[in-house]
């Protein structure tokens, strides 16, 4: 059995794995960057291992150095939470040279959902319905219009490699067709290092919903229902929620099956999620998988009442799975948003620096998965998600109030975070009715963006308030309040060294 | 000694008329409230205003000047004395002429597309900076003169740094 | 429809209210006491009113101020939480005269249960099982020795008005009737005002189940299963579980049974409590019926997914329950504890003060009710508890495991609390295995004594980190670090005054 | 300057070997130790001592005076340099004949059972302080004459206040 788990991560996923092995009484193992000595995962831990220098390829994508460290503080596993090396086929088989057990499915599975093309192919075959398209990757533009006349446009060309809407172009005319293949492969070619791409039905309204699944090594396998991950920014989810609100049972029923089908195709054995596109009339294609534990876990953990990360580990301690599919439902309705730093009143600029004071939302049906503290610097080299806030509770109407009311609970100072957008995100009519699909944000951008129509009230405290600590500083003598981050005085005195410099 | 506040752009007269603990009397332009104020936590006052439960949170960003958040509202505030409208009265004739670059946070440079002596236009990219993994483009406000880069590619920046100065 | 509320209350339950007034779009004024301006429910609400000086007797329990800042308010309804005036028939008479919904029952229903041996009557007249002993208080000493004799020794004689653990005696032989008697009626008009006592069975290795109901003014009426709180120090609950470990389905389904019919036999309308006291065999007896929301009413709404202040509010806004019974259910299990600002190692000694840092648990199955902050002064004034901190998991087992890891996590630094103690009571083999009475504590004295057998490494670790502190803080030239609370200097510079005032 | 420290009744010298940022090189008593210690938030500290991850909380208490906290372990930790060593000198001096009662924490005095100038008994209680609901006895640790009493019945009480001066 596992008794020691190195996490090669950082930030929320790394205490949240680390959260479940205590409760398992298994050590936890932090690695960190030189850029995170500060970081919460490392006070979390029971061990801490410096990995390199700040940049992630110097660190915490350095498969040697994190096998070293493994080796060193005898790990049984290496859990690698999502993002990272967590999809990565080489660090799984080199952890099972290593003889670590890799807490993630085999190198197998990853490579063969890693590409979509060859995922189609499996899913295809295993008769998961898939976006109407071609299979393999385009050589012969002539054939290729052939196909897309078949199809019927609009279609998108995307690349095989892909992720996060790179290497992607929506086709409307024929005449389009030609200069759009050749621009996604030459995309393709700079973003992956590879110019397959392949063409799929456009589908109008689209909605993203995927599904949970476990298998473990025996054979078993079963799903833990929808997630609709519709609210998108430039590709990226924003807020998560199941049930969704457009699924019926019976379709439910039968995407789960397909579902189970899909991760049964490549013999999967731990956590993973199928992603289908949806349209309005609830008809679903293949995605693609993510074949690692996803950042919205929490919100089917909560209505299906299982602890993922436990299910994870006990699949590599080579446990058959204790759920069986007739055991588990959908109880109440649970929301996730993505906090992150930066600022939604600026081009959703990002917003590193150093967090002043937090006060974190407290209470029923809330959960919380973060990782800063007041005084914490949050790194420029990561990803800028501080947070993830997830409200349950009987009824969805229910869980969208209480996700309201806990965005206003939750106070962050010194950075600016994307709370006020979530709010408004919150307060959006299709949002509150349920009625939305993957362009809602940018179909809303009018309702989602700030009112700073302020009541005169409101402006005055502000300022009273300033005044007021002004004054009390002065009265307690301490002239010099310490200043926020960087500290644009001592910036400014910096600047006046370099121009007195240059001058000489 | 009398004083001044500005609220993003606003600028208007303050003055306490009482005060008594946690019970104040303030004037702010035409206006007078009577509040109970306290700082509960460090930088964190909380207000009430005829009952109405208020909570305010304080950053400092120099002496004199602080960012302030009400619910979902943020303002910069600005404290005036005389000292500050002296110097603001020299800071004018001094800033007509040059302005700078810098970023609101944390990053690196990942280019830097003029070169000193280089004329700009307004709109034209300057340099570019990356923070967790997004490249954010700066660009000049108007049509200038690259004076002096402060920065070179690759260099780790604070916020509020000053990058490139224009003139 | 209710749309203000005022909460007649502090702490972490004028927050807990607060939080679901919020959630359902309605306004809170809090009240405060001059000793609470800086508390958190005074930030939390949309109005706050002062109500009179620290002591409750002079603010929280004044009636007339009460009732004079609900009317300034235009306040729709009041909300009494638990203790201060939640169970005062005055009260909640006073508050109908006035045009203001009490949100909890009738004063009928608070008088009748409030007093121990009208209940029994009522109860007894219900069909629902009291403990053998009499209904009438004691006047004849002959009687009463008659009367014991049938039911058989040993016996308690307890006050009719009591509570709390004082006004009662434990008579084990029958030399001990007379003078047991005699002293119990003394306790009990020292205490209460009211000599009345009655006689009741010894219940030997009692377990305290409860049973939460929720009851309309439309004669509809349901209960929630039961809560375990035999994990008492004092009379007082320390530990709460849901469901019991030693409940049957057989035996839940007849208790509810009752707790319904007893909820009933007093025309109950809100949330309330039915306790019973249970032997091993699970022979359960009604012991007495809280008039208002408990403070571990936490866990039953975790595993029966109810928010019991929403439904309240639904009630005392003349709705019928939105619920039947047959739509209830138990899902998975819940444990909370209670945490007060005492010292479990020196006789749980309060310890009130400032509060100098806090870090609070995060992340999956875990609710914390609180409303202290880093800087807060906790009050000598008022109950000592800080917070509650609630985990849920599918199974009991993993509950108590994820009680252990959270306790871990929850860091407060300034006062003392009884975190440590909470954790060996986690620990603790009976606890661990379920099988517990209500003198679990006094009985596991050893097991939940302090280890005190700490390793070398840790004690030169807490020596050099403080005097890494005290160096840097000499560098940076701070020499006099800012003491912890009253400041024992300058106690002592005050100490010097005086002494060489009275020299004079 | 040469320091000793005490951590509950155990007194040891310590000092520091090296030192290099966050990198100590530290020996206590005979026992040396090489950690990573940084002070993560206020009075916070994060140790790791062979990559074991430690949590350390600092209250101070008094200047060269902490209470320090690891996992549920407290301990009251003393700095002692040569002026400590001194004061220490000059205080047992001092303090043989004369002591007094105080408490852990603030409350209320609820009654005091004795008068100045009375003779007190090992055991026999003082005064009754009551806090949060509850209330508490102090007592005599020795036999001793009440010199003088600083508070009254009803008065609010810090903690660690002069409360009765025996001597």
């Amino acid at each position: 059995m596992i008794k020691k788990i190195l996490i090669a991560n950082r930030g929320e996923i790394a205490i949240r794995v680390m959260r479940t092995c205590r409760e398992m009484g298994i050590k936890s193992v932090a690695v960190f960057s030189e850029a995170d000595r500060n970081s919460m995962h490392v006070r979390y831990a029971d061990e801490a291992y410096c990995i390199g220098p700040a940049p992630s390829n110097e660190s915490y994508l350095v498969i040697d150095n994190i096998i070293e460290v493994a080796k060193r503080c005898h790990a049984d596993a290496i859990h690698p939470g999502y993002g990272f090396l967590s999809e990565n086929a080489v660090f799984a088989d080199r952890c099972e040279q290593e003889g670590i057990i890799f807490i993630g499915p085999s190198s197998h599975a990853i490579n063969t959902m890693g590409d979509k093309i060859t995922a189609r192919k499996k899913m295809l075959g295993a008769g998961v319905p898939v976006v109407p398209g071609t299979s393999e990757p385009i050589k012969d533009i002539d054939k290729a219009i052939k196909v897309i006349k078949e199809i019927g446009l609009p279609v998108m060309v995307k690349a095989s490699a892909g992720g996060g809407g790179k290497g992607m172009r929506l086709i409307h005319e024929e005449s389009e067709i030609e200069p759009g293949i050749k621009a996604a492969q030459s995309e393709a070619m700079a973003a992956f290092g590879n110019d397959a791409v392949y063409i799929e039905k456009y589908i109008n309204s689209p909605h993203h919903i995927e599904f949970q699944i476990l298998a473990d090594n025996h054979g078993n396998c079963i799903h833990l229902f929808e997630r609709e991950c519709s609210v998108q920014r430039r590709h990226q989810k924003v807020v998560e929620e199941t049930p969704s609100p457009i699924m019926t049972p019976e379709v439910r029923k039968e995407m789960g099956a397909h579902a189970v089908a899909a991760a049964k195709a490549v013999n999967y054995a731990s956590a993973g999620t199928i992603e289908f596109i949806v349209d309005d009339d609830l008809n679903y294609y293949f995605l693609e998988m993510n074949t690692r534990l996803q950042v919205e876990h929490p919100i089917t953990e909560w209505v299906v009442g299982v602890d993922l990360v436990k299910e994870q580990i006990n699949i590599a301690n080579n446990l058959p799975l204790r759920y069986k599919q007739e055991d588990l439902k959908q109880n109440g309705h649970a929301i996730e948003v993505r906090i992150y730093a930066e600022d939604p009143d600026n081009n959703f600029m990002p917003s590193p620096g150093k967090v002043m004071h937090i006060s974190e939302p407290l209470g029923p049906g809330i959960r919380h998965d973060g990782y800063v503290y007041a005084g914490y610097t949050i790194p420029m080299y990561y990803d800028p998600m501080i947070s993830k806030l997830i409200t349950w509770a009987p009824t969805r109407e229910e869980a969208v109030e209480k996700m309201k009311s806990t965005l206003k609970d939750y106070k962050i100072t010194g950075i600016k975070t994307s709370i006020p957008f979530l709010y408004r995100v919150m307060n959006a009519r299709p949002f509150v009715e349920g009625r939305y699909n993957t362009h809602f944000i940018q179909d809303n951008q009018e309702a989602l963006e700030p009112d700073h129509n302020v009541r005169q009230e409101i402006k005055d405290l502000a300022a009273i308030t300033a005044f007021v600590d002004y004054l009390a500083k002065l009265e307690s003598g301490k002239k010099n309040a310490p200043s926020a981050n960087g500290n644009s005085i001592s910036n400014w005195k910096a600047y006046g060294r370099k121009k007195s410099i240059t001058r000489l | 000694m009398s004083y001044e506040i500005r609220l993003n752009d606003n600028q208007e007269s303050i003055e306490i008329l009482n005060r008594d603990g946690n019970l104040l009397e303030i004037a702010i332009g035409d206006r007078k409230y009577k509040l109970d104020i306290t700082e509960v936590e460090k930088g964190v006052y909380s207000i009430l205003n005829d009952n109405v439960s208020h909570n305010v949170e304080l950053v400092p960003v120099e002496n004199k000047k602080y960012e302030v958040k009400i619910g979902y509202e943020s303002f910069t505030v600005d404290i005036i004395d005389a000292e500050a409208r002296y110097m603001m009265g020299r800071k004018s004739d001094e800033d007509d002429d040059q302005s700078f670059i810098s970023t609101p946070m944390p990053g690196k440079v990942v280019r830097i597309l003029v070169e000193e002596g280089q004329e700009v236009k307004a709109g034209e990219t300057i340099i570019v900076v990356s923070a967790m993994k997004m490249e954010s483009e700066y660009k000049a406000a108007n049509d200038k003169t690259v004076k002096q880069i402060l920065v070179k590619e690759g260099d780790n920046i604070d916020g509020n740094q000053p990058l490139v100065i224009l003139e």
